[in-house]
């Protein structure tokens, strides 16, 4: 209990730190894609403190400044309830997966408050986009956790996970309980869904930069804006470790951390060579072959009980 | 303290009386007369030590007979709960008497609709009720046109509930409904479910919805919309439990669930998109939240629809929570319209900083709406998700999933619209809501809260219900929610994320200098300088792009159907007119003989007995 | 603070605003040949996120307005950089009646790059003189502002209407 | 072209000299701008290419050149009219040449010369201008700037800005 | 009477309810000129409604520094380091104008190899041009490896003309009577080397962006210019080209050296934002032809017939308009000289004064705010040369 106290604890600190590694690693193997040099890959770390060490900050209202505090408070929540791949499984038993789907939800409505009383149309055009968005991609992803959990016939994380427990050891090596081989359709619509929920192109539709001027981000600055990019590094963890824990079976500290580093990876590198989507097309697409496919999964998922 | 619900219908006519003739004389007194009235009233229904007790009584051969099922009175609690938080509001509005005199009789004959144990009262009651409901409807001389669809759709529903009420005596020789003769009757199934169907407003029907509760008086709207289309999820439940689900089972499965429920819980899928759809789309805050009220209420109908016990306790939670969140909306928005004489969505914004103690409740209120946790909302969604993911019904989930995240999408555009953005110049003197909307608003937006830290309290009630119509019960404690699935803590995952809230929140306090304040001006607008901070509200068409998404969905919109319809019928009138109204006698005597004629030849043939 | 300073060194985020000619050679510098990301310095799209503002080359009044209310809405601590020989003193366009000649009068420059126009690498260089000097807490640029806020007021309110265009009049 | 420039004479009426590189101008009376440049778009003059006015101070005329290209031909004709300095006002043909439009804005607002029946004569690249037109041979520019943007300069007392020198 | 005061009366309150109406159903929004989405110093005021834009209004003018009034104050030979900075991203047009408006005023001959040498160069310039339309488009579509790949590969032109002219932006290269001094050893060689680099690098841009389909999903059907209204605006170069209108000012009256160079007129027919870049695209191999065909035939001899007198060069009196094709459409001069040593008028006829306004007005008008700045790069739209 007590080193359950001292992990949730710990918990945030560790996921800011590998997701702002993660910001920074990947920005560096952009740049090599971009033929760069690109910057070192703790960059990220000294832009977050930079950010948090600006002297002024201006605020639009009192939730302006709330929004942010929201956003990352919501994000720690989810975080208490996604099991570190097999290592701890924290507050997992808990809540489940619907309840992580929903508190996800948290931090971007929180943003969204502040964002909106930013009084500027850029950003609410982004977090319009954003919410439009999450209609997207909810959608297919839901539908590939349902066969996740008409396979396992539970919808709790910490039992998905073990219920693809194997042996893992060094020498052994068997990740042919991954869920990923077992429903394979399932686990591309959700790595497709997974592209969206991290925001990169072609669904960075949210930031557009050349569009709507960073969008939700617009009016942020400073201290805001560090707390956001925090969040973000939260988010990115959250989100790739949700995909490793369902669909890579978890896994013990150094599996996890590089599995959900590639899965970040492999989004940021698709992110490198498209362009973004219109946000209709965006739904268009989420809403077409996606779902297509995770409605084929379902059925495959059937049939293989069977 | 005894006494029958012959009493309780009566006292509450009397209290409507009173009020009726106090505020002829004061409006105020009047208003306050009703308030403590209706306080009465709903301390009467839930003080545990006041029994209600059943009544009957016999004419001829039929019996009426009132009594309150388990069922009922989760009902009752509702209606009588909601009542005074209602009438509560329209102390500011000041309205005249013969409004709090329907609103009475409306609550006197929803009482008499869920206690009547018997066909002819139930018809009666429900039938008055929507009557009362017109007349209070038409209060606002706008709304005339409005209430002529809902008065339309009213009897339409009375119709089909008649027919359905003499096809089932014309099947049993009785009014008592019994489950050998009934079954496999689907024309009785339809008939009496269309009645419900329409107060619930499920798709095809649910046209009168949105012009209506755009249309009536700002605070009604509450009661009819939070309330009053309770009735639809009890009447479903009422007359569908008779047919006994294992009875409807009878007529075959799909994915391990009755074809019928099957159908219903599609019809409240599509509702529930659609619904949150257009939504989304409307210009109107009221409308928004007919929509959201259209929408909200297919989920109550896909939860019924299952026939699981997770279903339906999903369906009545959420039946509870509807209630609690829109009321509490419709209170909250109602006194914003009070202050600013608008439904426009595109004509408020940034009235966070005038009306801090609306925002926050609605705030509370859209947060349920989303079912997001802090509150009871998740609670909810989460049992009409177990209900979805247990049946393995895939297809539904995802339209249900779908309406649920477009319900984010509404929720903050309706606040976003109302109090985010910058202030509008032209409301630049609004002061807050009247007490008199806050108070109940924050009462219920308490509630929400409440509930989500104590997600298994409600259940409680609804467990009851649920064993008494034969179903198994929810595994919960105070705070728990558990199925075979899976489970949440609500009082964990509250209290860590309002702890974690807490922590962040003090940190920033510490560490961060204090902000500077800037005004809506200074805000970037690519370097310009933006004169008019009214020009920088992004408000109407908020979500133009999803509008041009779902262009075909617009386009073949029910109401459109329905004036097509319309048209083609008025074409057909047009042609029988100037075919019979031509004036001429020899023309109307071949139709008379024409028509004996006819009726001579089938009754030889015996085809009318 | 100097520890911060470091930081606020190493993460420069500049203004992503093209104010005049010299900006074509901006390009060159955020890309492959010349990469200034290495140095931490990426363009941000909003004055509320930058660091550094660079004026890149000559201002018509026009721009200088908006140059200025963007400047005021920049959170400190924050730099501006003048590129060419516009900035400096007019260059080539001494006699234009439509541009401004001094920059420093308007805005409290850090760092002037002289050339016309600065070559990538000058403009590199002069990053790195700035990173080093805000590192080392030399450049203060945006405190001077503060204090001799009326003078700059003064100077500016001879070419436009400074209440309408300045964030803090409001 | 020649054959071309000769069959616009007997159809226009009008006197049209030929000039090196494909040009050919034309001068016509202010009044009847209009209506030349109607029938020269009739005949195929389909792209305005520009707007020029020039300032005759020692004549006192403004004279304004409109450029029309005719692709088929290849020729680009000079219609030039002349427009008493004092009293700049000619009638617009931003109706005939919709792009006419913008140049008559930025001859309005160099030069000041009116154009009556156009409809969109605002600031076009000049912001809150209180002088005489800058275009104007009359307008010092030189002056303009010792008077505006020179001033005390103390920057040396407050901030003295670092130089990195290349040349 | 009576009737028609009241008439009037109730016009009149028509239009004070109009203005005094309490609800604006749409919102301001401004594109520029600090906004990353703007191609340089310029900007646009939008009106929208949700995301699709009611009214557009271009707000050129943040580059103003009055050429036109600068170079009536300097001497002909004076004028020749200002031209260049009117046009910053293809400055090389503008020298090639103005000396060949000069050339033509006083009858300099140009020698055959100088003439060479400058559509050379004009030719280098319209590649480097290209590769910055290239980035820039695919970065306003969210593609930030192009313009990365692609500014990369402009810099070896640049490299170039630093070796060629001592500069990589403003060559001050050529002067009336020819260019300031022959082409270095070997300068032929690497442009060759060069070329056959690009021709590799084009197929690697044709995989990541032109023949992607999210690409062509993203831009057809955008901001069409069909035929009659491209000839309406007055629409010139590739921006027609794409219109489906073949219409090369190098093919229709050429000049230089293009009388002796083979090349297609690329055209294609939709008009649209897809169509504009493919033209470009497609060019941009044209081009590379051109520009071997030049190395090919590049005659020997002198390069610079030099103009006497600098000082007091008087140019003969009279007016001449040249023009040029640029990358962004036809680039015209038209000076008036008054015989004396200073030009009386020079006006610049830039590309974008009818691209940039009337036309981007109106193609903006019912767009998404999602494609403004795609549209406003793909018309290649260079701010400068409005302002001037």
């Amino acid at each position: 209990m007590n080193i359950n106290i001292l992990y949730a604890a710990l918990a945030p600190i560790v996921a800011i730190l590998l997701g702002l590694l993660y910001i920074g690693i990947g920005r560096k193997i952009i740049a090599r894609l971009q033929r760069r040099y690109g910057p070192p890959f703790y960059q990220q770390y000294i832009d977050t403190i930079k950010l948090l060490a600006k002297k002024t900050v201006s605020s639009h209202g009192v939730f302006f400044s709330l929004g942010p505090i929201m956003g990352l408070a919501g994000s720690m929540v989810t975080l208490l309830f996604i099991p570190f791949g097999s290592a701890a499984p924290l507050l997992s038993f808990h809540g489940d997966i619907i309840l992580v789907m929903y508190l996800v939800v948290i931090a971007p409505l929180g943003m969204a408050l502040g964002v909106g009383e930013g009084s500027n149309p850029n950003g609410s055009i982004g977090m319009a986009r954003g919410l439009t968005l999450m209609l997207a991609y909810e959608v297919p992803f839901v539908l590939a956790l349902f066969s996740v959990v008409l396979y396992t016939h539970t919808t709790s994380i910490a039992q998905i996970v073990q219920s693809q427990a194997g042996e893992w050891s060094l020498l052994k090596f068997h990740g042919f309980n991954w869920l990923t081989f077992a429903l394979p359709i399932s686990a591309i619509v959700a790595d497709i869904c997974l592209q969206g929920m991290l925001g990169e192109k072609p669904f960075d539709q949210v930031i557009a930069p050349h569009e709507i001027a960073s969008g939700p981000m617009v009016e942020y600055g400073g201290k805001y804006l560090g707390m956001m990019v925090i969040n973000h590094a939260l988010h990115i963890y959250i989100e790739t470790a949700l995909f490793v824990d369902i669909f890579l079976g978890g896994g013990p500290v150094w599996f996890f951390i590089p599995a959900t580093f590639s899965v970040f990876i492999l989004s940021l590198i698709i992110n490198g060579v498209l362009p973004r989507f219109r946000i209709g097309q965006a739904l268009k697409f989420y809403w077409g072959v996606p779902l297509i496919l995770a409605v084929i999964g379902i059925i495959y998922t059937m049939v293989v009980i069977k | 303290m005894n006494f029958t619900i012959g009493h309780l219908i009566l006292v509450i006519v009397g209290a409507g009386i009173i009020t009726a003739i106090v505020t002829k004389f004061n409006r105020l007194s009047g208003s306050i007369t009703a308030l403590l009235l209706s306080i009465g009233i709903a301390f009467v229904c839930f003080y545990p030590a006041f029994h209600i007790l059943p009544i009957s009584f016999t004419t001829g051969d039929y019996t009426f007979i009132f009594n309150l099922s388990t069922l009922s009175r989760f009902f009752l609690m509702l209606f009588s709960g909601m009542f005074p938080l209602v009438i509560m509001a329209t102390v500011s509005t000041k309205p005249k008497a013969h409004y709090y005199f329907f609103f009475y009789l409306i609550l006197a004959s929803v009482i008499g609709t869920i206690s009547s144990q018997d066909l002819l009262s139930f018809f009666f009651f429900f039938e008055l009720m929507t009557l009362f409901s017109y007349l209070l409807v038409i209060y606002k001389k706008r709304a005339i046109k409005a209430g002529l669809v809902y008065i339309l759709m009213g009897i339409i529903g009375g119709l089909s509930l008649l027919l359905g009420i003499f096809y089932v005596f014309w099947l049993s020789k009785d009014f008592r409904i019994s489950v050998e003769i009934l079954k496999g009757s689907y024309a009785t199934l339809f008939l009496l479910s269309l009645p419900f169907l329409i107060k619930m407003a499920a798709m095809p029907v649910h046209i009168w919805a949105p012009d209506t509760y755009k249309e009536s008086e700002d605070v009604y709207t509450a009661f009819l919309s939070g309330v009053l289309s309770k009735l639809g999820i009890y009447g479903l439940i009422f007359f569908w439990f008779t047919w006994g689900i294992y009875g409807l089972s009878a007529w075959g499965k799909v994915f391990d669930v009755p074809v019928t429920g099957y159908i219903i819980a599609w019809i409240g899928a599509i509702t529930a998109f659609i619904g949150a759809v257009y939504a989304l789309l409307s210009e109107d805050v009221k409308k928004l939240l007919a929509y959201s009220s259209i929408s909200q209420l297919g989920y109550i109908l896909v939860g019924f629809g299952i026939m699981s016990s997770l279903g339906w306790a999903g369906a009545l939670y959420h039946t509870l929570t509807h209630t609690i969140f829109k009321t509490m909306l419709f209170i909250v928005v109602a006194g914003i319209i009070f202050r600013l004489n608008t439904t426009k969505l595109s004509e408020m914004g940034g009235l966070i900083k005038k009306m801090p103690v609306s925002f926050l409740t609605l705030l509370v209120g859209i947060i349920a709406l989303a079912g997001v946790p802090p509150t009871m909302g998740f609670a909810s969604k989460y049992l009409i998700y177990s209900a979805l993911f247990e049946k393995k019904l895939f297809l539904l989930t995802a339209v249900v999933f779908a309406a649920s995240t477009a319900a984010f999408l509404y929720a903050y555009r309706l606040i976003h619209n109302i109090f985010l953005g910058p202030l509008k110049t032209s409301l630049k003197n609004t002061k807050e809501a009247p007490l008199p909307f806050l108070i109940p608003s924050l009462i219920l937006s308490l509630f929400l809260v409440m509930f989500g830290f104590f997600p298994g309290v409600p259940l409680e009630w609804i467990n009851n219900i649920l064993m008494s119509l034969g179903m198994k019960s929810i595994a919960s404690t105070f705070t728990t929610i558990s199925t075979s699935l899976g489970g949440f803590n609500g009082l964990l995952s509250s209290s860590i994320f309002i702890s974690i809230f807490g922590i962040i929140f003090i940190l920033y306090l510490i560490l961060f200098p204090k902000a500077k304040w800037v005004n809506d001006k200074n805000t970037f607008t690519a370097g310009e300088v933006m004169h008019n901070t009214d020009l920088l509200t992004y408000s109407s068409h908020f979500y133009r792009f999803l509008e041009r998404e779902f262009g075909l969905l617009i386009k073949l919109s029910v109401k459109k159907l329905y004036d097509n319809i319309l048209g083609i019928f008025e074409w057909m009138f047009d042609v029988a007119r100037k075919l019979l109204y031509h004036g001429n006698v020899n023309g109307y005597v071949w139709a008379i003989i024409l028509v004996t004629l006819t009726f001579v030849i089938s009754f030889l043939i015996g085809g009318l007995r | 603070m100097s520890i911060l300073n470091k930081f606020r060194g190493k993460s420069l985020w500049m203004l992503h605003y093209c104010t005049g000619c010299g900006a074509i050679e901006m390009p060159p510098v955020m890309t492959s040949r010349y990469d200034m990301e290495r140095f931490g310095i990426i363009p941000m799209a909003t004055p509320r996120q930058a660091d550094i503002l660079l004026i890149t080359g000559y201002l018509a009044v026009k721009t200088l307005k908006r140059v200025i209310r963007t400047y005021e809405q920049m959170h400190s601590p924050k730099w501006v950089v003048g590129f060419g020989a516009c900035t400096v003193n007019g260059g080539m366009y001494w006699d234009s009646y439509a541009t401004i000649k001094k920059l420093e009068l308007y805005l409290p420059v850090d760092l002037y790059i002289a050339g016309c126009m600065p070559r990538p690498e000058a403009i590199m260089d002069a990053f790195i003189e700035l990173r080093k000097g805000i590192s080392s807490g030399k450049y203060e640029g945006w405190k001077k502002y503060i204090e001799n806020y009326d003078w700059y007021k003064k100077n500016q309110a001879k070419l436009f209407d400074v209440k309408k265009w300045s964030v803090n009049y409001e | 072209m020649s054959d071309f420039i000769t069959r616009l004479k007997n159809i226009t009426g009008l006197n049209i000299h030929k000039e090196k590189l494909y040009q050919a101008s034309l001068k016509v009376d202010k009044e009847k701008i209009r209506k030349t440049l109607l029938d020269l778009k009739k005949e195929g003059f389909l792209q305005f290419t520009t707007l020029t006015c020039i300032d005759w101070i020692e004549e006192k005329t403004f004279q304004l050149v409109y450029h029309l290209w005719h692709r088929e031909e290849k020729l680009h004709l000079k219609v030039k009219i002349d427009i008493d300095r004092d009293a700049p006002i000619v009638e617009t043909v931003s109706d005939i040449y919709i792009v006419a439009q913008t140049y008559e804005r930025e001859v309005k607002e160099m030069f000041g010369v009116d154009f009556k029946g156009n409809k969109r004569l605002i600031p076009f690249i000049l912001e809150d201008w209180n002088e005489i037109p800058p275009m104007r041979r009359d307008f010092n520019t030189r002056e303009y700037v010792k008077d505006m943007y020179e001033t005390e300069d103390r920057t040396e007392e407050i901030f003295k800005p670092r130089w990195k020198k290349y040349d | 009477m009576k009737q028609k005061t009241e008439q009037k009366k109730s016009l009149n309150q028509g239009g004070k309810n109009m203005t005094e109406e309490k609800s604006i159903d749409f919102f301001e929004y401004f594109i520029g000129p600090q906004h990353p989405g703007i191609t340089g110093n310029f900007g646009v005021i939008l009106n929208a409604v949700g995301d699709e834009i009611i009214k557009a209004q271009a707000n050129p003018g943040y580059l103003h520094r009055a050429f036109e009034k600068l170079m009536e104050q300097r001497m002909y030979l004076q004028n020749v380091p200002l031209v260049c900075r009117i046009c910053v991203p293809e400055p090389d047009v503008n020298e090639a104008l103005y000396s060949m408006a000069i050339e033509t005023l006083t009858g300099i001959e140009v020698p055959e190899r100088a003439k060479y040498i400058r559509t050379i160069v004009l030719e280098m310039a319209r590649l480097a041009a290209y590769l910055f339309y290239f980035g820039g488009t695919a970065a306003t579509l969210g593609l930030y490896t192009l313009p990365n790949w692609s500014f990369g590969d402009r810099d070896y032109i640049l490299d170039l003309f630093e070796e060629l002219t001592g500069a990589r932006i403003y060559h001050i290269y050529m002067q009336p009577g020819g260019v300031r001094r022959d082409l270095p050893k070997d300068f032929t060689k690497k442009l060759y080397s060069l070329l056959q680099t690009l021709k590799k690098r084009i197929k690697e841009y044709d995989g990541i962006f032109f023949d992607a389909a999210l690409f062509k999903k993203r831009t057809k059907g955008v901001g069409v210019i069909n035929k009659d209204m491209a000839i309406e605006y007055s629409v010139t170069g590739p921006n027609l080209r794409a219109s489906g209108i073949a219409y090369d000012i190098r093919k229709d009256t050429p000049y230089l050296a293009y009388p002796d160079i083979n090349f297609n007129v690329i055209t294609e027919n939709e008009g649209d934002f897809y169509s504009r870049v493919m033209v470009r695209r497609r060019e941009f191999e044209e081009d590379i032809k051109i520009l071997e065909q030049l190395i090919d035939k590049l005659p020997s001899g002198e390069v610079w017939n030099r103009y006497p007198m600098p000082l007091n060069w008087k140019v003969e009196k009279g007016d001449v308009y040249v023009k040029v094709e640029s990358t962004k459409g036809e680039y015209g001069y038209y000076v008036v000289s008054d015989g004396s040593e200073k030009p009386r008028r020079i006006h610049v006829r830039g590309p974008s004064m009818t691209h940039g306004i009337m036309l981007l007005e109106k193609l903006l008008k019912g767009q998404r705010i999602a494609d403004i700045s795609p549209i406003m790069f793909s018309l290649d739209i260079c701010p400068p040369d409005i302002d001037r």
